[in-house]
């Protein structure tokens, strides 16, 4: 990182993180991603990406039982 | 890495070394807060009756349902009791094997147990529940659980459990097993038998 | 596999002899003793498991005894993941990485010292837990309480291997943070940096994050055992699931763990042999990023039969299933990347080949154990055990063979005998599959797993098993025969061993000197 | 679900066919007695059908790189490293074909779990190294008895030929009605076992201090057998489950057989006896 890394902002981290759990990324946008996010960023982003995923499954996974049991 | 040139590297390295050590650290904390997280889940969703005794010992129903909920005379449910001894020398059973309850109906049942030895015993008992998703609709108001008993040699107790099926239990569950396991308590006290939990 | 020629060592003060090795700090020194370190380990786990075979060649004891076999069962699993495969890669990493980089060493090469040589001694403790009174464990190398609580003293020898093993692994992963975050050359940004780095990067993350679980999981069986607590007594309050979940919180990353930085290896491997670019290179580090997140969710998928309700057996199954489409990624990427390229099949390429092959057939395996109820069927039985073989061995360990093919050039000098290289492909794959895809019929038919004994209609089965697995143990022997040739000379490797091979590990002589890039290179 | 295991079973007619032909199951899962394990056998051709088209469509692309494009016969390495519409593609088709599977797996879990309104309640005790069985509830309650290893110490040692149900034959069987739900709790003494009978489609860890439940009913009678199925130590493998499925008339026989057994002993053996036998023996007196 020889030039001034610039600092990306919430909603780019986000998704870059995002796309990280599809798990495909453009090339061109991923050399914006390593130039740009600050990777405690991307660490609390992750994590917080990870709680809104599980929360998401233990929804769906409610719903299914609601409406198996119904 | 020893030139001078270096040195803010250094500094960085040993930056980033402290972080991820600590970061280990608190992992091996978060190893063994895992232990009381996963009581907490276990006690909110009722899979595992690893509560600790004065928790189980009715306090929880008084503090967060009212006594006389409704009863739901529409549902009968089969409440079996079981009996488990855990390499202990006594003979423990339900005085009956099963009751036909209404959810919200106050029920009082006994559970004998005899210490066959001719030498005094403390023993403990563990409830447990199945299915499992039934424990967080058992109120216990009054249980011999996890409370030390000592048995006189040759001594005949009988102990009483009263409870209240939640009128919140899922329909589709109609049959609950209540069991308990006797394990011996050897020659330790109450605190360090309880020692797990305090960490 | 040393690298290094006594002429190369003057100029530095280096001591001679044994006190070489003991005090050194050079990253390539350290990364050699890890791999024979491993290799010893991997032959030790290799006997334990003949042994194994020999006992279950036919129905009835003839070799061992039960509780001896669960010993060996136990050890071998132990040594196998933490005296073997883990080791064997923290190898790799301390050669190439820096030569990948443009570093002149690990960023603390003091610790990196002492990370390798905690390892001898918790081997020492681990396997002469054999002749502990009571022998090893024979718990199984998950060490489930209350089993794990009636073990002898070997238990608590393990335990402390583990303890050992485990400050190793975090030490030598902190120093692979540290490499690549901050000893990076000017001009290689994280995005042009090899995927091999990419992987190991978000390995040594996961390192840090699961190897102290498992150490405090070990440490409450150890007051268990000892300091009359009860973690997992139900009689004291404690529950002995609950240490299946704090194990498997550790132990399904711990899965990546071993598998990550082969994906690694393997996209080194690919493009080279196939003289055409990674096929998706963003999409893979990415999709590394996604299995190493999504493995923190999936844990209690190892525990369908323990008997969850039906929202918890919903959730592991659901979040399990989702792991498949990046591994997925992985593999499309891979063969993308084969696609119109300009194959060649030397040894290292013919590795990595066979990796996605067998690779991708216990892929398939671990999908359809996703689906819980078939996963309650085939749970701890010879499904499971072949599955986790495919993924292991013919995943871990093919891409371990890949790339010490790869590399040897590079750390030798000399290139590797291609003849044998091949022969030692060909036996390896057709032995495995021989030993491991009868096991999913045993499986399917009902054969539970960690038995010493058997009924009669699994008998044929387990006879070619068992002679699979000799096969598979004897060709490994032609991998010492490869690098002591190697080693002692051959054809002279040129600086870019391997015609199309990019990176800058490449543009350093074979074998790499001593000491490489003091003066930092600049990339581009 | 139903018509498309056919239509699996058809793809693989020959092995699914060979399975069930044999007395035992040898490439492929036991024959299925229950709706259960039925239902599992169903999921799991289904599995291998999906997962061999994908095999097919992965490697039939792989080695036809690995033939065709090779140096040796000339082939010259193309230049594209990026395409994101196909990336995305190979991303989602995979979500579709996980969604597929896992509606099915779904319904299946859900009935698993639903272990209400049981004709009969057993509790299987697992011991090191021994199940204790006892009725709980419905038909035959207040029954209960150990089931251990009968195979004789001889043909485990080779010094006698081995019989049919080597290391699969216990002394005393469960024995259960057919066509009934039998609902099965499980509790271990010492450490965790496992209960698993493959026909049925049941494996359930048993876990001592914890009681789990899970359920069966079987089709069809006959006698089926299964391991324990978690490591318990030494004798681990030597555990097995036997459980004979009757018909009504003869499972009544065989309760009254045993009232009538558990009735002698009882008078004959002075109740003091129970603290030396082991936990599971009568402690009822």
């Amino acid at each position: 990182m020889t030039d001034a890394p610039r600092r990306a902002g919430f909603l780019a981290t986000m998704r870059a993180v995002l796309w990280s759990f599809f798990g495909v990324r453009r090339r061109q946008a991923y050399i914006d991603d390593a130039g740009s996010l600050n990777p405690l960023a991307v660490v609390v982003a992750g994590v917080l990406a990870g709680a809104v995923f599980v929360i998401v499954l233990v929804l769906i996974v409610q719903w299914v039982i609601g409406v198996a049991a119904a | 890495m020893n030139s001078p040139v270096d040195n803010g590297l250094a500094s960085d390295n040993r930056r980033l070394l402290l972080r991820l050590a600590l970061s280990a650290l608190v992992m091996f904390g978060f190893g063994f807060l895992l232990v009381p997280f996963y009581e907490k889940i276990c006690e909110a969703t009722g899979i595992n009756n690893v509560l600790r005794p004065e928790a189980e010992a009715g306090a929880r129903f008084a503090a967060d349902a009212p006594l006389n909920s409704q009863v739901d005379a529409s549902r009968s449910i089969l409440v079996q009791f079981d009996a488990n001894l855990h390499d202990l020398p006594w003979r423990f059973q339900p005085v009956q094997r099963s009751v036909s309850v209404h959810p919200g109906q106050l029920v009082h049942v006994e559970y004998e147990v005899t210490n066959t030895r001719a030498e005094p015993i403390t023993g403990q008992a563990v409830p447990s529940y199945g299915p499992q998703l039934a424990g967080q609709y058992f109120r216990k108001l009054d249980c011999f659980c996890f409370a030390q008993q000592t048995l006189a040699p040759g001594e005949r107790r009988i102990m009483p459990v009263v409870f209240v099926v939640d009128p919140a239990l899922p329909s589709d569950v109609n049959t609950i097993t209540l069991s308990y396991t006797f394990f011996e308590l050897k020659g330790r006290s109450a605190a360090s038998s309880a020692g797990g939990r305090a960490s | 596999m040393a690298a290094v020629t006594p002429d190369q060592l003057h100029g530095h003060h280096a001591p001679g002899g044994v006190m070489r090795w003991l005090t050194t700090t050079n990253h390539k020194d350290i990364g050699t003793m890890y791999m024979i370190f491993s290799f010893i380990m991997f032959l030790s786990g290799g006997v334990l498991a003949l042994t194994i075979r020999a006992e279950l060649f036919k129905p009835g004891l003839q070799v061992v005894q039960p509780e001896f076999f669960n010993q060996l069962t136990t050890m071998h699993g132990l040594i196998m993941v933490f005296g073997a495969i883990m080791p064997a890669f923290v190898g790799f990493a301390n050669w190439m990485i820096p030569l990948m980089i443009g570093a002149s060493d690990m960023a603390f090469a003091r610790m990196n010292n002492w990370s390798f040589w905690l390892l001898p001694p918790a081997a020492i403790l681990l396997i002469g837990s054999f002749f502990a009174p009571g022998g090893a464990t024979a718990a199984g190398w998950t060490l489930y309480a209350p089993l794990s609580v009636q073990m002898g003293m070997g238990m608590d020898m393990a335990i402390f291997a583990i303890h050992i093993m485990g400050v190793s692994s975090i030490m030598g992963a902190i120093n692979i943070v540290v490499t690549v975050l901050n000893m990076r050359a000017p001009g290689m940004t994280m995005m042009k940096m090899p995927l091999f780095c990419w992987t190991w990067l978000i390995t040594a993350y996961l390192l840090i994050a699961v190897m102290p679980v498992l150490a405090g999981a070990v440490t409450m069986i150890l007051a268990d055992r000892h300091f009359g607590t009860s973690f997992f007594n139900a009689a004291g309050g404690g529950d002995p699931v609950m240490y299946q979940h704090i194990f498997w919180f550790f132990g399904h990353p711990e899965v990546y763990i071993m598998i990550l930085p082969a994906f690694g290896i393997v996209s080194q491997i690919i493009p080279t042999f196939s003289r055409k670019p990674l096929f998706g290179y963003a999409s893979m580090v990415y999709a590394t990023a996604s299995i190493a997140i999504l493995s923190f969710a999936v844990w209690a998928h190892h525990m369908f039969a323990t008997g969850m309700p039906a929202a918890g057996q919903l959730f592991f199954m659901y979040a399990t299933m989702l792991i498949a489409v990046p591994t997925g990624v992985k593999v499309f990427n891979w063969v993308a990347t084969m696609w119109r390229g300009s194959l060649s099949f030397e040894p290292p390429m013919l590795w990595a080949t066979g990796f996605i092959f067998v690779f991708t057939m216990g892929g398939f395996t671990g999908l359809i154990c996703a689906i819980a109820p078939i996963d309650i069927q085939v749970q701890d039985t010879y499904y499971v055990v072949a599955h986790f073989h495919y993924v292991l061995v013919a995943g871990s360990l093919f891409a371990l063979f890949a790339g010490a093919y790869y590399w040897l050039p590079k750390w030798t000098g000399h290139m590797p005998s291609e003849f044998l290289g091949k022969l030692h492909f060909w036996c390896s794959i057709v032995f495995f599959n021989i030993t491991f895809f009868p096991m999913h019929f045993l499986g399917l038919a009902g054969m539970p797993r960690r038995i010493p004994d058997y009924a009669l209609q699994f008998a044929d089965f387990n006879a070619i098993a068992s002679v699979g697995a000799f096969g598979f143990g004897l060709s490994q022997l032609i991998f010492i025969v490869v690098v002591v040739k190697c080693i002692r000379g051959g054809e002279r490797a040129a600086a870019r061993s391997w015609e199309s091979a990019e990176g800058l590990e490449w543009t350093v002589p074979s074998p790499a000197p001593y000491h490489t890039f003091e003066e930092a290179p600049v990339v581009r | 679900m139903g018509r498309a295991g056919r239509i699996a079973a058809l793809c693989l007619a020959s092995s699914v066919s060979l399975a069930h032909a044999e007395p035992h199951a040898r490439y492929n899962l036991q024959q299925p007695v229950t709706g259960i394990a039925e239902q599992i056998n169903d999921m799991h051709t289904l599995m291998l059908v999906i997962c061999l088209f994908i095999f097919v469509g992965v490697f039939g692309v792989m080695f036809w790189a690995v033939f065709n494009h090779r140096k040796s016969k000339g082939a010259v390495a193309a230049h594209f490293h990026e395409n994101t519409a196909v990336e995305i593609a190979w991303t989602i088709i995979p979500v579709l074909i996980l969604l597929g599977m896992a509606w099915p797996a779904t319904k299946t879990v859900i009935a698993m779990k639903d272990t209400s309104n049981p004709d009969i309640t057993v509790k299987a005790t697992g011991y090191q190294w021994k199940w204790g069985y006892d009725y709980l509830q419905g038909e035959g309650e207040g029954i209960r008895f150990l089931s251990a290893l009968s195979t004789p110490r001889e043909q485990i040692e080779g010094s006698a030929p081995k019989g049919d149900a080597y290391l699969l034959e216990v002394d005393h069987p469960l024995v259960v009605p057919v066509g009934k739900k039998i609902r099965m709790l499980l509790t271990a003494n010492d450490v965790i076992h496992s209960w698993w009978v493959p026909a049925f489609g049941v494996k359930q860890d048993a876990i001592p201090g914890f009681i789990r439940d899970a359920w069966f009913r079987a089709d069809k009678e006959g006698v089926y057998r299964g391991n324990c199925a978690e490591l318990c130590g030494r004798d681990h493998g030597f555990m097995p489950i036997v459980v004979q499925v009757l018909s009504a008339e003869k499972y009544a026989a065989w309760v009254a057989e045993q009232k009538a057994k558990a009735a002698a002993t009882v008078s004959a053996a002075p109740p003091a006896e129970a603290d030396s036998a082991p936990p599971a023996a009568p402690d009822k007196g």
